[in-house]
């Protein structure tokens, strides 16, 4: 079947046998191969992309599901004026070991971000609660997201901030389980 | 209703093999700028290790993390390394890298020597520079030495080196021996709430204090330490391959091999503990995998000071822990006189 | 995964039209977060073709109407999560689709798709049953509705015909703000699968248990009703021990398995004290007008 | 099952918009060329590159990891992110019996299969044993199975697709074996023996010091308990993955991510029958080892099917073979018995541990001897005994990771201390300084101890968690 979906910007269609997921989309005929396949079933979210804002395990999505739709991975963040807030932490703090949930890590923190734009720690641990790391403890990023979430509001300017979707009520407001 | 504990251990950790040889080579070789590039057969496996050799290179060659280029885990460019396992890479590889930049870094004080008109030995390299040492003023930028030691004396400075702890064999009687060239030491402390009803625990914190020799990069000493409670706490608590009676995995998968997500995770307070051990680069000893060592028995003696019950087979799940609460309520009703 | 056809669904009466037309090798796709990991998964051969039912947009919204509150069945559990109409009227509905998976299966998965999986420790089934929902089903002989429990048959057994599909769950109106209290207990915080929950709801009016309702899931094939524990606590104060009790009674009812996750004799006291905690969480959301404000 | 994937009837699918089976017909076998770029200049301002400047120390810097850019931009190319033109993919099928004889393998209806380009089962491995000290694991169990885990087959075809209905096509009938599923009824002289031979008992070790019977003798009070703890996964994010390459030389080129590349290229020259200078290891960079990346998996398997097939080969192992075809952290048993005068200090030790091996040896002594040495925890102890024994059992392999038996015998060290601390009423921090090791202590091996830093470690946690004393 065709699919097309704006990846990173760019309109692209594949032709794929319906069983194809969004993952092997990107990373077996767009060669994206930032998101990774961790376990394929939607625990580890290492293969986490944005999809019409929302974050989303592309293992678990077909790519007929994706068609028309609108898609973010880890190579759409930076731009050519240089690395989103949350690799240029990242990367500056050492919130990444291996690197290998790194992508999916990212990519959450970013919807959680674009919902959210100065979030509780319990609000990034919810957010992040998705993506499995079995090297730096989470520690790092949790502290990165909120380093990044302060960068991002000092660049931002108020009448910017007012446009932008207002934010959900905090899911910390929820009595915790 | 939830009861807080807290609980400590301590522990003590080899580096390196047991008694077997686990050499690591290196070359380093300073490019005609000055930069240097080390080669290593030993493989980043997400440690930071590289980052760490390059800290190692520069600090010998008295330049930049940033000049060093590392080309590592190839067979046919690279001098053999045993490879990330054991904790060994700072401590052996390091003393490797630390001993070719040396032999390197010899070259440019030949040179330098000539430049300076001083004897090699009154030199140093630092700040990019090679200087008479007491001396800083009296110096040539490394850049310098080195283009000259390639293109006019006819010496590319190029070090190598392999070293390998040096160990004593174990006697098969009686184990005695000296197994390891040295060890590291770490104690931790965890703080708890115990959900008396449910069983459930919840680790609030946990403080790491670690010896590691000296920090090369206290940054990622850091990550490997909240990366060590991370995998302690999952030990302590949740991890377990489960078996049926014929010997399949009933969990072979991340839905039910539970391991923690952000939200199970406490705050880790580091500590890294001043340290310098004389036989390894600059100090350096290891962090890898002793983070993870106390943390479980840390935590369930955490669960001893909350509730008083005494958990001996892990994981310390909600069930066991809530278990080992009615079985101390019912032998506690027993000791009542009636 | 082995090769299957697909074919996305433009509203309920495309989707059903489709069933009838692939017979029994179609299956329904909503957000594919358990369909897709079981297909991966399972040595069985695949449906030969996937109707996609998750782009339906009268399958979507949120909204009051006539017959109470009415939820889509393409709803995602992070559109629950977010909704300031459930957070404001059923705050427990929120959480416990909170407590489903990790945020990237939220916006995937849908409440449909959860309630049809039919799986006893499903997070949707218990605050749904103990506020007395409602299903609409579509069909080739057009809609039925039947209570929430009359779906459930069984362990990954619905009572849904082949052909038909679940478009909406109503939550009656007279229980729309009704205090209600959801409790799981999982192996983990994060990601975690119930290893019991349950759901209380009540009115306190002169505080008195007014038509008190308990669900569990995990602990019987599928969700169920605790009816001795609501009877034990109609009419009676409202207390922490009469909570304490319905618990204890509660646990009485579940019907729990040993299985590799836990213990039924653990479920059971799991039974006890989430029971107890519901009905705390949601005597704390009872406020003496707000069944007025509700009708 | 494979069967029914190329026999299923298509009519049913040929209609609108619904594109079946065509996977299975498809077999482009073209590299695909990239669609979209990364939409990134590189390299990014400013450059991670040399600075000349002033540079005092370079050791003890908080500096930024090397890797750290391209991890943030999702450009660090792990194993499973490399193609090589024409590469096939290959699949292990799994026994999913955890003791058996293989009878008959019957691989005809895969290998008939379009898209599948190579098959192979243990018989046609040149050597098929390996391991870093017992080469007692087979790379496809042939004939006997002694773990669910083990493979007995493997394909090669042209997508991951076809390669999984290929290796679901093969039959292998198997003949039920005798196992055994515990290490301590593994040590009964009845039992399965998982290797043959009169024991299920492959590696001990004895560590002594002093005179424990003496220690003990003289002891205030003595504590014994028993502890235990499970078998536990590495799990990395990154799952297990290879790529084997030959060239028109026979020169094989294995890029894998594994941590020990030259102990990989011995035992792939050993398993394969070439010379250790034909082969050449490219690490990639590893998503998480912990240990379980430390040996070779499958490469020569992949090698193997590269070679019959005449393409590169790559195989990446599924979660759940990373579970049950990989290996884990060892489950101990641990009986302490501990002798303490009245104030506390320790005196006499004696440990015994069982390490459950599973179905092989893998890094088990290694395991062992560091699980035993360490077992007296930091401290003085003048009379120590630790026994300890490693068994096969029909069970996943248990090998290295991160600890080595470590965090094993010091969960059983220190949550001793802590019940002789409370029996004896002293404070768990006091009694921890009394015994600890200091400068020039002698350990368990004899071994006379430098930069011991235990109490400096203890006293700065202490500090920093704010832990006072309780009266």
């Amino acid at each position: 079947m065709n699919v097309t979906i704006t990846v990173n910007g760019e309109v692209r269609s594949a032709s794929v046998p319906p069983e194809t997921t969004l993952l092997v989309l990107l990373r077996e005929h767009f060669l994206l191969t930032g998101a990774k396949t961790g376990c394929d079933v939607g625990d580890c979210g290492a293969c986490t992309v944005i999809v019409d804002g929302k974050a989303v395990n592309a293992c678990l999505m077909l790519a007929g599901q994706a068609d028309g739709r609108t898609v973010t991975t880890i190579e759409g963040l930076a731009t050519r004026e240089g690395l989103h807030p949350l690799q240029k932490v990242f990367e500056e703090t050492g919130a990444l070991q291996c690197g290998f949930c790194g992508p999916g890590v990212i990519m959450s923190s970013k919807a959680l971000l674009d919902e959210i734009p100065n979030p509780t720690t319990a609000e990034i641990r919810n957010a992040l609660a998705g993506n499995l790391c079995r090297c730096t403890g989470y520690q790092k990023m949790i502290e990165g997201v909120h380093e990044a979430a302060e960068m991002l509001q000092s660049t931002t300017t108020p009448a910017t901030l007012a446009t932008k979707t207002p934010a959900t009520p905090a899911l910390a407001a929820l009595p915790q389980r | 209703m939830k009861r807080r504990g807290r609980g400590i251990a301590s522990m003590w950790y080899p580096v390196g093999f047991t008694v077997a040889a686990n050499p690591s080579g290196a070359v380093v070789k300073v490019n005609e700028d000055g930069t240097a590039v080390v080669l290593t057969g030993t493989v980043e496996t997400g440690q930071g290790a590289l980052g760490v050799l390059s800290q190692i290179a520069a600090e010998a060659l008295g330049i930049a993390p940033n000049d060093i280029h590392i080309v590592s885990g190839d067979t046919d460019t690279c001098p053999m390394d045993t490879g990330a396992i054991a904790s060994r890479t700072t401590y052996i590889t390091g003393n490797a890298i630390a001993a070719a930049a040396a032999e390197a870094r010899d070259t440019l004080f030949e040179v330098a020597s000539q430049m300076l008109g001083v004897k090699t030995s009154q030199l140093e390299a630092k700040d990019h520079k090679i200087q008479v040492k007491g001396f800083p003023a009296r110096s040539a930028p490394i850049a310098d030495v080195a283009l000259r030691a390639h293109l006019v004396n006819g010496t590319p400075p190029i070090g190598s080196a392999s070293w390998n702890p040096p160990t004593v064999p174990l006697d098969p009687e009686t184990g005695q021996g000296k197994p390891f060239g040295t060890y590291v030491y770490a104690t931790q402390i965890a703080e708890i709430d115990v959900d008396d009803e449910t069983g459930e625990v919840e680790v609030l914190r946990v403080t790491a204090s670690h010896d590691c020799g000296t920090a090369i990069n206290p940054m990622l000493v850091e990550g490997q330490i909240e990366g060590g409670v991370f995998m302690g706490l999952g030990f302590a608590l949740q991890e377990e391959i489960l078996f049926d009676k014929q010997g399949r995995q009933l969990n072979p998968n991340l839905t039910n091999y539970i391991m923690p997500t952000t939200l199970d995770m406490p705050v880790v307070e580091s500590d890294i503990v001043d340290s310098y051990d004389e036989t390894g680069p600059f100090g350096a000893k290891a962090v890898g995998e002793p983070s993870l060592v106390p943390t479980a028995a840390a935590i369930t003696n955490a669960i001893y000071d909350a509730v008083g019950v005494r958990i001996t087979a892990l994981p310390a799940t909600a069930e066991r822990v809530l278990a080992a609460i009615k079985a101390k309520r019912a032998m506690e009703q027993k000791q009542i006189p009636a | 995964m082995k090769p299957f056809g697909y074919v996305a669904a433009q509203d309920s009466e495309h989707a059903v039209a489709l069933l009838a037309e692939y017979g029994k090798g179609a299956k329904l796709l909503a957000g594919g977060t358990d369909l897709l990991a079981d297909l991966k998964l399972t040595p069985h051969p695949p449906p030969a073709v996937m109707v996609d039912i998750s782009r339906c947009a009268d399958l979507k919204g949120i909204a009051i109407t006539e017959a109470g509150l009415r939820i889509g069945a393409m709803v995602t559990h992070s559109e629950i999560v977010n909704s300031p109409l459930i957070r404001d009227t059923l705050p427990a509905l929120a959480e416990a689709a909170l407590s489903i998976g990790a945020v990237q299966t939220r916006n995937l998965g849908s409440i449909a798709g959860n309630l049809v999986t039919c799986v006893p420790s499903m997070d949707s089934g218990p605050t749904l049953l103990a506020l007395e929902a409602s299903v609409t089903i579509l069909g080739p002989s057009g809609r039925r509705t039947i209570g929430l429990a009359d779906l459930f048959v069984g362990p990954r057994k619905t009572s849904l015909a082949f052909g038909e599909i679940l478009v909406e769950i109503v939550i009656p109106k007279r229980n729309v703000g009704k205090p209600t209290g959801f409790q799981k207990f999982g192996l983990r915080k994060g990601q975690a699968l119930a290893l019991v929950n349950a759901a209380a709801s009540f009115w306190a009016g002169e505080g008195l248990f007014t038509e008190p309702t308990i669900a569990l899931g995990a602990v019987a094939p599928t969700v169920i009703r605790a009816p001795k524990a609501e009877a034990y606590l109609a009419g009676r104060p409202v207390t922490e021990d009469a909570m304490a009790e319905a618990g204890r009674i509660a646990a009485t009812e579940a019907k729990p398995i040993t299985d590799f996750r836990a213990t039924a004799d653990y479920r059971r006291d799991l039974v006890a004290v989430l029971v107890k905690r519901a009905l705390l969480a949601a005597h704390g959301r009872a406020t003496p007008n707000r069944k007025d404000i509700a009708s | 099952m494979a069967d029914d994937v190329m026999e299923r009837d298509v009519s049913v699918l040929e209609k609108e918009r619904v594109a079946p089976v065509e996977t299975l017909r498809r077999s482009d076998e073209a590299l695909r060329l990239p669609a979209v770029a990364p939409p990134t200049a590189l390299p990014l301002e400013p450059p991670l590159v040399p600075q000349v400047g002033e540079q005092t120390r370079a050791v003890g810097l908080r500096a930024q990891r090397p890797d750290s850019r391209n991890h943030g931009l999702g450009l660090t190319r792990y194993i499973d992110d490399i193609a090589l033109p024409g590469m096939l993919f290959a699949k292990i099928k799994r026994a999913g019996v955890a003791s058996a004889r293989i009878v008959r393998i019957d691989t005809s209806k895969a290998e008939a299969m379009p898209g599948v380009k190579a098959v192979l089962v243990g018989s046609e491995i040149p050597v098929n044993s390996f391991g870093p000290s017992l080469q007692d694991q087979p790379l496809l169990a042939a004939p006997i199975v002694r773990h669910a885990g083990d493979g007995v087959a493997a394909v090669a075809a042209v997508t991951e697709q076809i390669a999984e209905a290929a290796i679901d096509a093969i039959e292998v009938e198997y003949e039920p074996l005798p196992g055994v599923y515990d290490a301590i009824e593994a040590l009964k002289p009845d039992s399965h023996k998982v290797h043959g031979g009169d024991t299920n008992v492959y590696a001990s070790k004895i560590i002594k010091r002093g005179d424990v019977e003496k220690g003990f003798a003289q002891a205030y009070r003595i504590y014994e308990g028993r502890y235990y703890t499970p078998g536990i996964e590495h799990a990395p994010m990154e799952p297990f993955t290879s790529i084997a390459d030959w060239d028109a030389n026979g020169r094989l080129t294995v890029y894998a991510s594994i941590g020990r590349i030259t102990l990989a290229r011995c035992d792939m020259s050993r398993t394969l029958g070439i010379p250790i200078s034909r082969i050449r290891v490219i690490g990639t960079v590893v998503g998480g080892n912990f240990g379980g990346k430390n040996e070779i998996r499958h490469e020569p398997v992949l090698a193997l099917l590269a070679k019959k097939a005449g393409r590169p080969v790559k195989g990446r192992f599924t979660r759940v073979e990373e579970f049950v075809a990989s290996t884990i952290r060892h489950a101990f048993t641990m009986d302490y018995k501990t002798g303490v005068t009245k104030d506390g200090r320790l005196i006499a030790r004696q440990v015994r541990m069982v390490l459950d091996g599973g179905a092989y040896c893998s890094f088990s002594e290694t395991t062992l001897g560091k699980a035993c040495i360490l077992s007296t925890g930091p401290y003085e102890i003048p009379n120590s005994l630790a026994e300890g024994y490693v068994v096969y059992t029909n069970k996943t392999t248990a090998g290295s990771m991160r600890g080595f038996g470590a965090p094993q015998v010091c969960f059983a060290y220190e949550s001793q201390m802590d019940e002789i601390a409370r029996d004896l009423g002293i404070d768990p921090i006091e009694i921890r300084v009394r015994n600890m090791f200091r400068e020039g202590s002698i350990s368990s091996t004899g071994q006379v101890l430098h930069s011991v830093k235990v109490k400096e470690s203890l006293e700065n946690a202490v500090k920093k968690f704010g832990w006072e004393a309780r009266s």
